[in-house]
């Protein structure tokens, strides 16, 4: 009974969160929204006794991916609004709703068939942790350590892109370095 | 006696290299003299060779070397000189040593002197390899060489419109009836497994008649091809386009005669299937009637002799298809004679009369040119069988052969002929050498040839004369190989009433020849006479319309529609489709180039759009993989399975 | 009233039809970033739900890859954008045409 | 040295044609002729070499590409193939020889020695997929001849020309996979050697299916009506030396194919399709002869009547007996002496007049007596008069086709009347008649360096005429090897029946003449 109103709640929470997300114009609402989605979902981790999980995704997510988001909202100007055409609604959730269907459809066939048997058994007793430990660093080795590589990768690309001209300050410079600086921008886009 | 009959052989070819040489030089007497020399040794080998036969000796036989060897195919080059092939040797040579001494005389003034030669010796070769041959691949070579020697002869003026377009008309009306000469070898090889004569005779005997049948009708339309007989015949007079000893020698005397020879040649083939027999002889007795016809009213000189051509060579395959080979081959050789004559006689008339070739505009030249009136009116009594010259021996055997077979339709149509070819004849010797010298008011002063022409022409009158009086000698010759029935009409008094009653009819129609055309009243004619404006006169002037239907019916349609193929079909049908579907998929890129509009919402939703796809594919595999067995029933229900 | 994997999945389901429809409709390039981690994150619910009712830590585990890419994802096209912000000075996903073919 | 002549005979014109980058312009010519020379005293040696009484392939090569998937250089000749290579060393040769004067005359000569590796190569490939590569590297050169050479079309005619030949040499490659693939089902290994192909038995499905795959691939290098529209514009455009090898190289690959995949392979396939084919080849035939008769383009006629000759080929090809295909091969040797030998011809016109049309010209038997000598011989041989090199093959390929069918036979015989129409129609708008056009009137005959190709041409045309057996001899054996392989592979009663058996019928002919 329990497992089931959280259920309800949450789903209803994280629905009307992503909901706001996709749909509303300021960027930190959507922000927010996306936010507390995601912090909602962990519920679901922790629900299905994915502990672990649960609390990466509050770590990832809601710390890392967010804090990233926000800073990066920093560099534009969030609070002017892109204007957004929209084509035929119809279509697009249509669309959206069909695909979904689809690739559940497509996960859950072979469930629904009852072919499926687990490779690797959850085992009593021993913490949800632990297990994904022993899973992780036996078995998953290999692309952990390629993820990890990723993530470093990305890292570095994420600094090298965002960060040219790094040590200008615009802030600190007068108005016609900044000008100047400008100039030149445009002048390597026209070329 | 192989060195004679290489000899016999190789000579001409030598000759025709060896004027070649010369081809594109100025003229050169040297380059007619060798050949002419050259083909005087073959001339003398051949009589090496026939009394070497005559005397009883074996039939000379030699494989040269192998031509093609595949599978079970062998041909060789091989030779035969027996009976059938030294007669035809014999009046090869003698002919065309005579034409060419002639030619000397009177390509004279002309440019391609040389030329003339190399072509000229190139055609009694391809003529010698024809008649010698050992199998039918040997006979298809010279048949190909003497129509391609005959296609460079008849073209020989060539900047004149008229001899291309003959010559193009007689190579391609011959290659109509060498593709049926070609479906009989193969047939004869895929038969017999050989195209020797001898190996591929013995072997037909054993052979279903159905096959047989077949094989002897596409082997006459080859010979059909050749000796221009109807619907293949109209090349025939369009080929006096070219220079008139060509016309003496191939167009008279040797090439068209080939389909003769074949039919000889083939005759344990032809006497299996005498149905095939009786059609060429009815064939051959239309033909006479039909050329003889067209020749009454024909208003050239050179034309007038060639339909009297085909319609002997119509005798020659009466008697071929009656099973009278010997005598087919006997009248083969004695109009050879006579025939040349005549055409060279005529080539003289035209010489002295600057290539006039209307009889009308003639008249009286017998005092100008009086050697050549006695050849030409010898050569005309010979032509229409009068007796003691060759043309009774021979003509008259092909009328007694018809009577005695008792097709008396054919035996009267020829007799029927005979008149008429003596009218014709005799209408031109008429109006050439008696009457008005009409030619006074063209302004032309005609001259006697050259003695050494008049002299070169003598053997073949002296053989027009008395080519048969070797009839017995010949009978028993070539009755060696070919059947050898006597023709003999029952009772003496039948065979005397023919004989006299033939003489006078033929008489009668030289004297009304002669009463008609020899007197002064001859006028060139206009167009204006009552005659003229006949149906009947109109329709043999222009040869029953044939050459007419021809032109308007198949080829000016194959012209037509080779256009329409190139332009219509290969054009618009088969390269636009071509080109169409590169333009589909040219377009179908230019169109979706529109989906790439670079707007990334818009290529996101493509992607959409793509995942459903593929999404959808996957469910719909991953269903039918689920309920292949449902699915393979109900498909099986349905059948389709 | 007992909770079963189906409830799960439809709930990704709706989840990921609402990133899709974000993904279309939104010119935004931010949101769009934002879109996706919503389908990222449905597709997560929907493993570890699986993993859950079978018993079978591959879900799971299928689930930390998932993040894994997505955080690189947001590194990498955060840098994207800035750069892109710098030299246009907007983020309108209509005015990024330059792949017109 | 001489163990690896095919490769050598391959690679040496490609590596002498890299090192020609670096000879002088003034001396290209020179060596251009110098390494074709060799080329073709090494393509005599292996004639010379060649065994004429072994049926099976000789000289061969073996060196593992792709060992895993069974992709291995193999090479090796008989009798069908050797004279097929010597004849392109050899026009080659007299190409560059030749070679009137072209801009870039350096790149042009370059490019032809490419052409030539490639097209020993494809004769010499006796793996799949070398013989693929060969095949479409073939393409490139050409491809560069005609776009660079070419007339005012020449873009389109090469774009067609290379779009046209790949997307069916795609489809072939597809087959080949397959077969392969097949075969790795069939036997548990991978491999692309003809020779294994052979001796795979396949069942008729197969056989049907993949004959299809194949046949497009063949037909349209051919090129096979309905597929044959590339080559006129092909040969329009191409400048005079393209259009000599494209004629009597080029086109030699499919009908080659044909023999050396789709007959040995493919039996109960070939019988299937025999009929159709020898329907299309007829069409070929006759309706390319009548198209040739309403060009008024000379090097149309010609490129037409390649196509018509073509359709013997192929008809000789299908005939499926010793004879039929015997006579198939002589002929493609053959129709390549004498299509080339025509293009030259044309060529040596266009280079004094720059015109190819019929209606310019008129009369010029007057002007050049030798060139009208030269042009009638070759033209008498391309309508198949006796004594000349195409007679041969036409005769020997029609022969063998009686066996099959006597109707498709009698109609594909309208040959020899439809090709000497468009022939001599050509000759006379040509040739006869007065000189009508004044730059007509002081055209200079035939010079020197043109003779050096054409007296050539002219002699082989006469002496394989006559003489055919040295050439004959080879083929034959090789010949009768693959349709006792086709007799023995088959499968259906009616293939059995059509293909004939020839060893049963040689003991056949021997008890017969025991018994005499």
């Amino acid at each position: 009974m329990f497992e089931a109103v959280a259920f309800y709640l949450f789903a209803f929470l994280t629905i009307a969160m992503f909901f706001i997300t996709v749909t509303t114009s300021q960027a930190l609402y959507a922000l927010t929204a996306l936010a507390a989605g995601m912090i909602f979902i962990s519920a679901f981790f922790f629900i299905l006794g994915a502990d672990f999980l649960g609390a990466v995704q509050i770590v990832v997510y809601s710390g890392a991916v967010m804090a990233l988001y926000a800073f990066g909202m920093m560099f534009f100007d969030t609070t002017r609004d892109v204007k957004e055409k929209h084509g035929n609604k119809l279509i697009v959730s249509g669309l959206s709703i069909l695909v979904a269907v689809l690739v559940v459809v497509i996960i859950a066939a072979p469930i629904v068939s009852t072919n499926m048997s687990a490779s690797y058994p959850m085992t009593e007793g021993v913490g949800n942790t632990q297990e994904v430990g022993m899973v992780l660093f036996t078995k998953y080795l290999v692309p952990f350590e390629v993820a990890a590589v990723m993530l470093l990768v990305a890292m570095i690309a994420g600094i090298v892109l965002a960060g040219k001209k790094m040590d200008l300050s615009l802030t600190l410079m007068s108005d016609d370095d900044v000008r100047q600086v400008k100039e030149e921008e445009n002048k390597k886009v026209l070329s | 006696m192989e060195f004679y009959l290489y000899l016999a052989l190789f000579a001409p070819l030598a000759g025709s290299l060896f004027a070649s040489l010369f081809g594109a030089s100025k003229k050169n007497l040297i380059a007619g003299l060798v050949p002419s020399l050259l083909l005087f040794t073959s001339f003398v080998s051949s009589t090496i060779l026939l009394v070497h036969i005559l005397s009883g000796g074996e039939a000379v036989h030699v494989e040269m070397m192998t031509w093609m060897a595949t599978g079970d195919l062998y041909i060789p080059f091989g030779f035969l000189v027996d009976e059938v092939s030294v007669t035809m040797m014999m009046v090869v040579t003698i002919v065309s040593t005579v034409v060419h001494f002639y030619s000397i005389g009177y390509m004279d003034h002309d440019k391609a002197f040389n030329r003339f030669f190399a072509w000229l010796s190139a055609f009694v070769f391809s003529m010698m390899v024809l008649v010698m041959s050992d199998n039918f691949a040997g006979l298809f070579i010279g048949w190909e060489g003497v129509g391609l020697c005959s296609w460079a002869l008849i073209g020989f003026w060539y900047h004149k419109e008229s001899a291309t377009w003959a010559a193009n008309e007689a190579f391609i009306m011959n290659r109509i009836a060498d593709l049926g000469m070609l479906i009989g070898i193969f047939l004869v090889y895929w038969n017999t497994g050989t195209l020797q004569y001898n190996e591929a005779f013995a072997a037909m005997p054993s052979l279903e008649t159905d096959v047989l049948v077949w094989t002897g009708i596409f082997l006459f339309i080859g010979a059909m091809g050749k000796s221009a007989q109807f619907p293949l015949h109209t090349w025939l007079a369009d080929a006096m386009e070219g220079p008139t000893p060509v016309s003496a020698l191939i167009h008279a005397a040797t090439m068209v005669t080939a389909g003769v020879y074949l039919v000889v040649r083939a005759n344990p083939l032809y006497d299996m299937i005498p149905e095939v027999g009786i059609f060429i002889a009815s064939l051959g007795a239309f033909v006479a009637l039909f050329a003889a016809s067209m020749a009454l009213v024909n208003r050239d000189m050179k034309r007038i002799i060639a339909y009297s051509t085909l319609s002997q060579l119509g005798y020659m395959f009466v008697a071929a298809g009656l099973g009278a080979y010997w005598v087919a081959l006997f009248h083969l050789m004695a109009h050879a004679f006579f025939k040349a004559l005549l055409f060279l006689g005529a080539g003289n008339v035209m010489h002295a009369m600057h290539d006039e070739l209307d009889p009308f505009k003639m008249g009286g030249l017998k005092k100008a040119m009086k050697w050549t009136f006695i050849m030409m009116t010898l050569a005309s009594v010979a032509l229409a069988g009068i007796f003691p010259l060759a043309g009774f021996f021979s003509k008259d055997l092909i009328l007694e052969v018809a009577f005695i077979e008792h097709h008396y339709v054919i035996y009267s149509v020829l007799l029927f002929t005979a008149g008429l070819t003596a009218f014709y004849s005799f209408r031109l010797v008429a109006l050439i050498f008696h009457g008005e010298e009409r030619y006074k008011l063209f302004g032309v002063h005609p001259h006697e040839a050259y003695k050494f022409m008049l002299i070169a022409m003598s053997p073949l009158l002296l053989l027009a004369i008395i080519a048969g009086a070797f009839k017995m000698t010949y009978f028993e010759m070539v009755t060696a190989v070919l059947p050898a029935t006597e023709y003999h009409v029952h009772s003496a008094m039948t065979y005397w009433i023919m004989t006299i009653g033939t003489q006078l009819f033929v008489i009668l129609a030289i004297a009304y020849a002669y009463k008609k055309y020899a007197n002064s009243n001859v006028k060139v004619p206009d167009g204006t006479s009552k005659m003229e404006n006949r149906l009947c006169y109109k329709i043999l002037s222009n040869q029953y319309y044939i050459p007419y239907f021809y032109e308007e019916y198949l080829v000016k349609p194959y012209r037509e529609l080779s256009a329409v193929f190139w332009k219509q079909v290969d054009l618009k049908v088969v390269d636009a489709t071509v080109d169409g579907i590169a333009n589909i998929i040219y377009t179908t890129g230019e169109k979706t180039r529109g989906m790439q509009s670079g707007n990334l919402s818009t290529m996101l939703k493509w992607m959409v759009v793509g995942t459903v796809a593929l999404l959808t594919l996957a469910v719909v595999f991953g269903l039918a993989v689920r309920y292949s067995v449902e699915i393979n029933a109900i498909l099986s229900a349905l059948g389709v399975k | 009233m007992e909770i079963t994997l189906n409830h799960y999945l439809v709930l990704s389901t709706i989840l990921f039809a609402i990133g899709l429809v974000g993904v279309m409709r939104r010119k935004n390039l931010l949101m769009l970033f934002f879109a996706t981690e919503i389908l990222l994150n449905s597709v997560n619910i929907a493993f570890a739900a699986i993993s859950h009712f079978y018993g079978d830590l591959t879900g799971q585990m299928f689930a930390f890859f998932v993040i894994a890419i997505a955080a690189s994802e947001v590194a990498v096209g955060l840098g994207l954008l800035i750069v892109w912000h710098k030299r246009h000075g907007n983020i309108d996903l209509d005015t990024m045409s330059t792949m017109r073919g | 040295m001489f163990d690896h002549i095919l490769s050598i005979l391959i690679f040496f014109p490609a590596l002498a044609g890299l090192f020609g980058f670096v000879i002088q312009k003034d001396s290209v010519r020179a060596y251009g002729v110098a390494v074709a020379a060799i080329e073709f005293a090494l393509s005599l040696w292996l004639w010379y070499a060649f065994d004429a009484n072994v049926s099976g392939m000789q000289f061969m090569e073996f060196l593992p590409l792709v060992p895993a998937f069974g992709i291995n250089y193999i090479l090796g000749v008989d009798g069908v193939s050797l004279f097929i290579i010597i004849l392109a060393s050899f026009f080659t040769m007299i190409g560059i020889a030749s070679l009137s004067d072209t801009k870039n005359e350096k790149n042009m000569i370059i490019t032809l020695l490419f052409l030539q590796m490639t097209m020993v190569g494809v004769f010499a490939a006796l793996d799949a997929i070398v013989f693929y590569i060969f095949w479409e590297l073939s393409l490139v050169p050409m491809l560069y001849i005609i776009g660079a050479w070419g007339g005012p079309l020449r873009i389109y005619a090469s774009v067609k020309f290379f779009l046209y030949t790949f997307a069916g040499s795609l489809v072939m490659l597809v087959g080949m996979l397959f077969m392969a693939y097949y075969f790795y089902q069939a036997t548990g290994t991978w491999s692309f050697a003809i020779l294994d192909w052979y001796r795979l038995i396949l069942p008729e499905t197969f056989q049907l299916w993949l004959f299809v795959a194949f046949f497009i691939g063949f037909a349209i290098k051919v090129p096979m009506f309905p597929f044959h529209t590339w080559l006129p514009y092909a040969h329009g455009q191409a400048p005079t030396i393209g259009s000599v090898i494209l004629a009597a190289i080029l086109l030699k690959m499919g009908t080659y194919a044909f023999i050396r995949f789709s007959l040995p392979m493919f039996p109960d396939a070939s019988v299937f399709f025999m009929f159709p084919i020898a329907v299309i080849a007829i069409i070929m035939i006759i309706y390319t002869a009548m198209v040739a008769y309403a060009q008024e383009d000379i090097k149309q006629v010609v490129a037409y009547s390649s196509i018509s000759h073509m359709g013997v080929i192929i008809l000789g090809t299908f005939a499926l007996n010793v004879e039929g295909i015997t006579g198939s091969v002589f002929l493609m040797i053959a129709h390549g002496v004498v299509s080339g030998a025509l293009f030259l011809l044309v060529g040596v016109i266009y280079d004094r007049r720059h015109t190819k049309m019929m209606s310019e010209f008129g009369g010029l038997a007057q002007v050049m007596p030798r060139y009208a000598t030269v042009f009638g011989l070759m033209l008498m041989a391309s309508v198949g008069l006796p004594l000349t090199i195409n007679f041969v093959g036409e005769f020997l390929s029609l022969l063998g086709f009686y066996k099959q069918s006597h109707i498709l036979t009698l109609l594909a015989g309208v040959a020899i009347i439809v090709g000497a129409i468009y022939m001599l129609a050509a000759y006379k708008r040509m040739f006869f008649g007065n000189v009508t056009n004044e730059k007509n009137k002081n055209l200079p005959d035939v010079n020197t360096r043109e003779w050096l190709a054409l007296i050539p041409l002219a002699i082989i045309t006469v002496w394989l005429g006559v003489y055919p057996k040295p050439v004959l001899e080879p083929i034959n054996n090789s010949v009768e090897s693959i349709v006792q392989l086709m007799h023995e592979k088959s499968i259906t009663a009616e293939a059995k029946e059509r293909i004939p058996n020839l060893i049963k019928d040689a003991e056949a002919a021997t008890s017969a003449q025991e018994a005499h």
